[in-house]
């Protein structure tokens, strides 16, 4: 299964880039995502998460095929 | 209703006339228009700044500001709005946000508009990095919550 | 800060543009515009309207607006204001009223314009005579509380 | 001693006129003046007064030169 990330604005500097893919074979959370693809970096505590644009939290489990996306609090307006 | 977000400098009265002008019908019922215009300021928190630049996720923000919309539409009796959110690089006295809510009586123009501007601030994914007097960048933290006076 | 009563039919978008296009200085401090308009409508309780006259108090009326105004700058951090009224006979889809704040912060923006129009409609001298539809006049009895939705 | 007497809206219909002049040589209050000033007709219960263009309650004694307004709710914006 495979998975297609993204990361925004501070995140994005986290993670060292804007996008990845996530290859897997087991059950994943979200969380457990952002540790498959970033393992020596800890998620920032205040992250806010989105499968397939919308928001879940970090527990939602991914589905092959889902764009997963990790970006700090939003700060528009 | 419309939703826009632009990556060019925009008047927001040239914007709202505009919009409304294209509309023909029932403008009688109009009684009340809210409006609220963020506008870049040369200083935040303390240090002054040069210039912005706005990050947001193409498809998502888009799609959480529908929601917004049709949430103030389930909430109030709205009977047209128009919603231009500024991306990219931004300088003082530049637009960054217009709400307008056209209702009938004022109180769902005032709460409508004021809610879309809130919701957006907490759930529509745009990120701002100033541009320091320093020459320095930095990400802005955190949106304060607008139903208190700062 | 600026209170005008107005005797001819107004665009509060050009007004507005043109008052603070008039404004020199401090405009980097500017992050929030609140604006209402109030529009006539073609009904009002169930009846359809072809017209009204807007009366006033010369004298009081300007005064309690000024009032109005001074409470709203003393409760809010207020960078400026506009206040514009129309008196006199008026026709549907005219401006009746444009109350338009800014300051720095939008908290202060959305609550002293709505301070402003509720303050407005319970305290300023002017009262409304309906020409309905069928010819007859009607003096509007009450203004409603427009913090609550109605 | 001489006050002015102004009338607005449903007030002016009911006093049948828009202006007024009154002299008294006793102490009267806002609610006098009006009685004073018509004889044969009640004061509207949600009548609002302003004295010298301020609000007043219909107990406010008026002096010398005042200018007394009466008027219904107000129904402006």
């Amino acid at each position: 299964m495979s998975i297609n990330l993204r990361y925004f604005a501070s995140l994005k500097e986290v993670a060292g880039r804007p996008e990845d893919n996530l290859t897997y074979t087991d059950t994943l959370t979200v969380h457990e995502v952002w540790k498959r693809a970033n393992p020596d970096k800890s998620l920032p505590g205040n992250t806010l998460t989105a499968v397939n644009m919308e928001y879940v939290d970090f527990d939602f489990i991914v589905k092959d095929g889902d764009e997963v996306a990790f970006f700090p609090p939003v700060t528009g307006g | 209703m419309s939703i826009q977000i632009r990556t060019a400098a925009f008047d927001p009265y040239q914007e709202i006339q505009t919009y409304r002008n294209a509309k023909t019908g029932n403008t009688g019922a109009l009684g009340a228009t809210g409006i609220f215009i963020g506008t870049m300021r040369d200083f935040n928190e303390g240090a002054a700044v040069k210039g912005m630049t706005l990050e947001y996720y193409p498809g998502m923000t888009e799609k959480q500001l529908e929601k917004i919309v049709s949430e103030a539409q389930r909430q109030w009796q709205i009977i047209d709005s128009l919603l231009i959110h500024r991306v990219g690089d931004i300088f003082p006295n530049e637009t960054i946000v217009l709400v307008a809510v056209w209702s009938s009586h004022r109180g769902d123009a005032f709460d409508a508009s004021r809610y879309i501007m809130e919701a957006l601030k907490s759930k529509a994914p745009f990120w701002k990095k100033e541009l320091l007097g320093t020459g320095d960048e930095r990400w802005v933290a955190n949106n304060t919550n607008g139903y208190k006076s700062e």
